[in-house]
């Protein structure tokens, strides 16, 4: 730690008031029209939101399928992140590689990949009756699981990312020592790698519980009207409706959603047992 | 580590290997389609879509603005980040809770709305440029990344080395160049990276931000769909999946990643 | 399995291509303390964490009390290890990381308590219950992974430098902990250092290690006494060390007639002298001082001579010589070590 | 800017337009054409947003969305005396939002596209059929189809309130695959299987036509419907002599037929004389063109809170 | 500034809220080598921070070579550290860590080559120049550390723990390597061990310290024969320390009658005794052998007596003595340590 603050401020305050100046300002202006009806600061934008029976469906969907995508995310993530910390070296170089790759394809394509893969004649509908679990093929295309599953395939290289590097940083024995502690796998995930590794947690789920509340693409393809998002909600307000209001209370609630979230994961995380 | 469920460890790796890899080989095979629509298996094989690719004059302006975008917004969002990630983790500053809020806020904030805000608050009344509209906000989105993610490689970096270099006569301006950066080069390429495909992939942001004759790639592929839902999409995507993947690896390359990760 | 409590046969260890330890047999006695000793990287750490089941040997069979457990995983082998690299839990206080493995063994809350309180006094530490790993000094840390382990009351404890961070007074204290352990509970010890010092103090039995095989197996007088080897006569502080030619002694330096003692000359390749064996003031040969060094009860000198450099102590008594100083030496046969030819 | 028309229009076919309108048009004018393309909502925003000082001179879009911009006093009349060929077009085209603020410039039907290998369709109701059950796809209510396919499904079913019907889809919603936006994506599902009938307008009809799979245009009972898209001028943009110009050019008949022919826009020009192979992908002809049932922008535009609103309700819920 | 080479002046020292050092004044003469010694914590490491230049003192001043260096930046003090911690630079090659500062003073290239090879060459590492630290080991590392110290040819080289990690013949060589270095520059040396055999060979002049105070400031043989508190007997090794009391000895056991030798009591509040000052086998005092430790040259026992705990060397060669087994034995007044009531 160095004593010198001058130069501490001097180098952290360009990105904090480039943010505030650019981005914070003209978005605040913005979410604050969410507070005003008729020229006077008010509630009624929200209490109007929250009065549309599907606006409350909406809400609930984004945060059960954004819970979800985080929760799954995460139980995933471990068992890969953990697989792929005890790779060797080179080994695991690849399998990182290959993890990231898919950052690398537009989401746009992503999407679209899914809807011949979930499609009637898609491989997992001739899975599911190539298998007998159904004589006709499923209606997958357009629902929650098909917004489910491009969420989680286009935010879970995120969580590993996360979990990878928090594993990496966790103490080298710390494992071998809770085995010969008597601690089987289980309990030397949850009371060793767990705890250890909960700053990758609190990141990865932020990232991913923020990435599904706030994707466009996604919903929009797979999802449709018929599974209708807070974003997918938030861009019709705006373009069909050119309806501002509701924009800025969708915007808003979005971006509480995501900030209680993280606040939410970082107070579990550091909670003491 | 003898006991460590190995076989257990394989198979999920393998399969969630597959779930994340598995899109971009249907895409791939799709854009190799002798058909006229998204297919797999492909109806026979052809590389007429990826040819189709380079004819679209539009592909090329776009393509020209987002790599741009990705390209000068994530360096200029490291430049205003790395330093901040090095105060941040380096003194002890009052309110650097504050600043870190700040700086990650537009992680948090729907693409749409920002969009949407630059357009009305930013773009309108001061006159500026899309485009530049366009780099600012791709400048603020990644800038969150880079912050994140060089914090923590400096936070793994000792700080005793700094001193080191000091007490052999450096300045501290020299220290962070000559023995800071060069250990925090990891992390300023993974931030690059995370920062470069986010930005390449943006869209929301980029819905409204567009102007005449300016759209990013991502824009300009979900409009090109709207009309012709050829395979040329997916032959696009694979092609600048490729492309982002020789990127990282020149930069892999070039920067010795690997040697310190 | 032979009647040994704890028995290495044929091991061979291994990282990826690296093969730490290429063959390895040893039988630890129950109740014994056996020291590995050998220079760094020569495959001690990597011997224990085979004992504790942390590292699945390539070759070669583990028994502990009469049972293979070549497959038992770590967490049922009931072996103690006490990590080089101390591998606290960072996210646990002082007591829950000594409580760590009760808790794992379901007993009852006030055992745990009592226990871990004994564990935590044991080592010293009982004021610092309440402290994360991070804010303890180097040596704190190391004790307290010393009573994380002690408090198991394993089978077998091993110990990977235990006492590797702590000064002086305190490793005498923790090297009486651990005499006491074992004598109140017949705990069996496999314990690494590379202090000789501690080896010969502690150990009922020493392995001299040398590129993952044992140079040498001995008790700490008969290591001490008699090395067997160059190299373990190098190791116990024989630091002067000739060769036997038909001539005398041959150094590095040259040659000179010695009063070499009556054996069979084919036998005997080389002798060796701690410096504490040479005699410093009177005998037939001579040296230059070229260093000194003070060290409390004795006075360390570096001599140049005709045989090379020679090491010596003299009583702190003694007259006292300055660097450039002649002095006349003798190497007597008396004290001095034979060597074979191996 | 001085000699540079800013143009905003659909993002569809833009090679095409190149080569058939906007490079023309240069060699004439010489000037420079800024084309500004996006679906129509998101390039209304835009025109509304930059209201004080117009980037867009001039822009083409749904009947409805201008009449929407025309409420807003975006609009400027459209002084049609300059305007050479606008005595040859159909009737319809001439003022459809009143106040000469638009100009119409062309029509499309719309209709039922169908797999007939898998299903036979002859009536706006058979959308609702066991037939399809599952498999079939209706236009979201934000798109321009919408009202029109609603009131088409509501003439069959007999029941003349717009929103009538849609509580009718909505006990339906079930069996409907989705609510699609883009027309585009039809095309993907529909050879995918996953649809097998929906709604279009004709001028996405040529994108079926192109694969190999028995794809077949509806004549259902009830008669196709059908709208118009039209060309406005926005106001004060200080550029309305060349936006004029343009307006005029790409309204008279060689254009027209140009446009026509490549498949691309069905004329309003009643002159435009095409091929018969040109004519299948178009709506073209006097006697279709008087036979479609097209919607009053204005009831569109005045009601369209109220449907979507139920919507919201019914359907989508 | 006083007329010391490095001048400490009633300097405080803190990390945030915990004073490590309240307020040490210490003056270092020039050329001289002086050691820091005392108990993990006590703040030797702090203190070193300070003269470097690397934590600002809440008060006091700090001079070198005269002139007052307390508000000089780090960079210009011509101070060199050997980290603790080693602080290498990962990137670097061995060779570059070297030539490191070298290059900072724009030296000329074959200058640069020069001196970083005699560098490495002084500390034995000349054969691994080119690899990376993370591919040495970490005596290696620490040596190397030396050398980037070395090389600069600073005015005063202070170094932390720097031999901690060697093993006891390399650490020999290396403390060899430094007297060299110290004749043939004259440099100002400031050393951290905790080992006090290394301090007392070592050094000009020792400081013992204790909770960031001085506790002793004398040479190796005063402070090795002389301690004068309790706290400094007990550090150097007199680990027999009984109080004085008109009827002799107090220990926590018991009283024993003593000849107290002849001083006046008051000055005298206690006596001291090394293990190697006992004598065993003859003597008016009886105690049981409680514990035997093999130590080389020597035998280390512990034995219950009336006082209490005694801890006693016996030559190797004597009778030896099994736990359990009672012994006479002695606590003779020439071999006592007299400590005052401090
Ligand atoms: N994870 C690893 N991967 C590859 N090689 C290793 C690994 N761990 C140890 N080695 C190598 O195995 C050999 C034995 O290492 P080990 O740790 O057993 O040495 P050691 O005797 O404990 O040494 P020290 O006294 O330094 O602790 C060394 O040559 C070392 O380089
Ligand atoms: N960064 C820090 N923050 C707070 N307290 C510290 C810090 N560094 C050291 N201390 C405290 O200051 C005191 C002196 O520490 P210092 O490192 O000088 O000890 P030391 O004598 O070098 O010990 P050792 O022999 O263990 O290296 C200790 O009590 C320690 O806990
Ligand atoms: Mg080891
Ligand atoms: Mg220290």
């Amino acid at each position: 730690m160095f004593e010198n603050r001058t130069t501490g401020f001097a180098l952290a305050l360009p990105a904090a008031i480039f943010t505030a100046a650019l981005f914070m300002v003209p978005v605040g202006i913005l979410l604050s029209e969410a507070f005003r009806a008729d020229g006077q600061w008010s509630l009624s934008g929200y209490v109007e939101f929250f009065s549309e029976p599907l606006n409350r469906t909406v809400f609930w969907r984004t945060l059960k399928l954004g819970v979800l995508v985080a929760a799954t995310s995460a139980v995933i993530g471990y068992g890969a992140a953990f697989a792929i910390t005890n790779l060797d070296g080179r080994r695991r170089g690849q399998v990182f590689g290959l993890v990231v790759l898919p950052l690398m394809i537009s989401p746009v394509a992503r999407t679209y990949a899914w809807i011949v893969i979930l499609g009637r004649t898609g491989i997992v509908n001739d899975a599911i009756v190539g298998l007998g679990l159904s004589e006709t093929p499923v209606r997958l295309l357009f629902t929650e699981t098909a917004v489910f599953l491009g969420l989680l395939q286009l935010f879970l290289p995120l969580m590993i990312i996360s979990l990878v590097s928090a594993m990496e940083n966790m103490p080298r024995d710390a494992i071998p020592a809770a085995r010969v502690l008597g601690a089987n796998w289980l309990q030397v995930f949850t009371r060793v790698i767990l705890p250890l590794t909960r700053e990758g947690l609190v990141m990865g789920g932020t990232l991913v519980f923020t990435g599904s509340l706030t994707a466009y693409i996604t919903p929009a393809i797979l999802g449709g009207s018929k599974v209708l998002m807070l974003e997918t909600l938030l861009y019709q307000r705006v373009n069909v409706a050119n309806d501002f209001v509701s924009a800025s209370v969708i915007a808003m609630i979005l971006i509480v959603m995501s900030f209680s979230a993280n606040l939410l994961l970082k107070r579990i995380a550091t909670a003491r047992r | 580590m003898t006991g460590m469920p190995t076989l257990a460890s394989r198979v999920v790796l393998a399969l969630v290997l597959t779930f994340l890899i598995g899109p971009f080989v249907i895409i791939i095979l799709a854009g190799l389609s002798a058909g006229n629509s998204l297919a797999f298996p492909p109806d026979g094989l052809s590389l007429k879509w990826y040819l189709k690719v380079f004819t679209v004059e539009s592909f090329q302006a776009s393509f020209a603005l987002s790599m741009f975008l990705a390209v000068f917004g994530t360096l200029a969002a490291l430049a205003l980040g790395v330093p901040a990630a090095y105060a941040l983790n380096r003194y002890d500053l009052p309110g650097a809770e504050t600043v870190r809020i700040i700086v990650a806020a537009p992680i948090i904030v729907p693409g749409i709305i920002v969009g949407l805000a630059l357009l009305r608050y930013l773009v309108v009344p001061t006159g500026v440029g899309v485009t530049l509209a366009l780099f600012l906000a791709h400048t603020a989105l990644v800038l969150p990344y880079a912050v994140r993610v060089v914090s923590s490689s400096l936070h793994n970096l000792r700080a005793d080395m700094e001193e080191a270099a000091v007490l052999l006569g450096c300045t501290r301006l020299q220290a962070f160049f000559k023995v800071v950066l060069p250990n925090i080069r990891a992390g300023v390429l993974a931030a690059f990276i995370l920062g470069f495909v986010t930005s390449f992939n943006q869209v929301p942001v980029s819905l409204f931000l567009s102007g005449p004759g300016v759209r990013t790639l991502p824009i300009d592929m979900l409009a090109y769909m709207e009309i012709t839902y050829d395979p040329s999409v997916a032959a696009l995507s694979a092609l600048l999946a490729f492309l982002s993947v020789a990127i990282v690896f020149a930069a892999e390359k070039f920067l010795g990643f690997s040697r310190y990760v | 399995m032979s009647d040994a409590f704890v028995s290495l046969q044929s091991l061979t260890l291994a990282y990826g291509d690296t093969i730490a330890v290429p063959d390895l047999s040893l039988d630890v006695r129950q109740g014994e303390l056996i020291s590995l000793l050998g220079p760094s990287g020569c495959g001690k750490s990597t011997t224990m964490r085979a004992i504790a089941g942390l590292l699945a040997p390539r070759a070669g069979r583990i028994g502990i009390a009469g049972r293979d457990v070549t497959r038992v995983p770590a967490n049922r082998r009931n072996v103690g290890l006490v990590f080089q690299s101390y591998a606290l839990f960072p996210h646990l206080t002082a007591f829950e990381n000594v409580a760590f493995g009760l808790r794992l063994k379901r007993m009852r809350g006030a055992e745990i308590e009592r226990r871990t309180r004994d564990g935590l006094a044991t080592v010293g530490l009982d004021h610092l219950a309440r402290r994360k790993p991070a804010e303890m000094s180097g040596g704190q840390q190391q004790r307290l992974a010393l009573a994380r382990s002690l408090v198991m009351e394993p089978d077998v404890l091993l110990l990977d430098e235990p006492l590797s961070n702590l000064d002086a007074r305190l490793r005498l204290e923790m090297r009486n902990e651990l005499q006491r352990v074992q004598r109140a509970t017949g705990v069996t010890m496999v314990f690494v250092t590379h202090d000789q010092a501690e080896a010969l103090a502690l150990s009922d039995r020493i392995v001299l290690m040398r590129d993952g095989r044992i140079e040498q197996l001995d008790t700490p007088e008969g290591l001490y006494a008699r090395p067997r080897t160059r190299f373990a006569a190098d190791f116990v502080g024989f630091e002067n060390i000739f060769d036997v030619v038909p001539e005398g002694l041959k150094g590095p330096e040259g040659t000179v007639p010695h009063r070499v003692p009556h054996r069979v000359p084919g036998d005997v390749a080389a002798l060796a002298w701690r410096p504490g064996g040479v005699r410093v003031g009177s005998g037939e040969l001579r040296g230059r001082v070229a260093g000194v060094a003070f060290a409390g009860t004795t006075r360390e000198y570096v001599l140049d001579s005709a045989l090379g450099r020679i090491r010596a102590d003299a009583p702190a008594g003694a007259e006292r010589l300055a660097i450039g100083d002649q002095v006349a030496f003798d190497l007597p046969p008396e004290t001095a070590c034979p060597l074979g030819t191996a | 800017a001085e000699n540079t028309l800013t143009i905003s229009v659909y993002s569809f076919a833009q090679d095409a337009f190149k080569e058939a309108v906007y490079d023309p048009f240069e060699e004439i004018c010489g000037c420079e054409l800024v084309v500004e393309t996006g679906n129509s909502v998101e390039r209304m925003a835009k025109i509304e947003a930059y209201a004080a000082d117009p980037v867009v001179d001039m822009a083409v879009m749904s009947a409805h969305d201008a009449l929407a911009l025309a409420r807003k006093e975006l609009l400027a009349p459209i002084d049609t005396s300059k305007l050479s060929s606008f005595d040859q077009l159909y009737p319809a085209a001439q003022d459809p939002l009143g106040g000469n603020l638009g100009v119409g410039y062309t029509f499309y039907a719309t209709s039922i596209v169908y797999r007939s290998d898998l299903v036979e369709v002859n009536s706006w109701a058979d959308l609702l059929s066991d037939e399809v059950k599952g498999r079939v796809a209706l236009p979201a209510i934000s798109t321009t189809q919408a009202p029109l396919v609603l009131m088409m499904l509501g003439q069959a079913l007999g029941q003349d309130d717009i929103l009538q019907t849609i509580d009718t889809v909505g006990e339906n919603a079930d069996d409907i695959v989705t609510f699609y936006e883009r027309s585009s994506q039809l095309a993907q599902l529909m050879q995918q299987e996953e649809v097998i009938a929906a709604p279009i307008g004709r001028f996405a009809w040529s994108r079926f036509r192109g694969t190999d799979l028995p794809f077949e245009w509806a004549e259902p009972a009830e008669g196709q419907t059908g709208g118009m898209n039209v060309m406005v001028m926005t106001r004060g943009n200080g550029n309305e002599d060349l936006a004029l110009q343009f307006m005029d050019y790409w309204l008279s008949t060689e254009v027209q037929t140009r446009l026509a022919e490549l498949g691309i826009d069905s004329p309003a020009n009643a002159a435009v004389e095409v091929s018969a192979e040109a004519a299948e992908n178009l709506t073209y002809g006097a006697e279709l063109i008087n036979s479609l049932t097209i919607m009053d922008p204005a009831v569109i535009l005045d009601q369209r809170e109220a449907w979507i609103d139920r919507w919201n309700k019914t359907v989508i819920q």
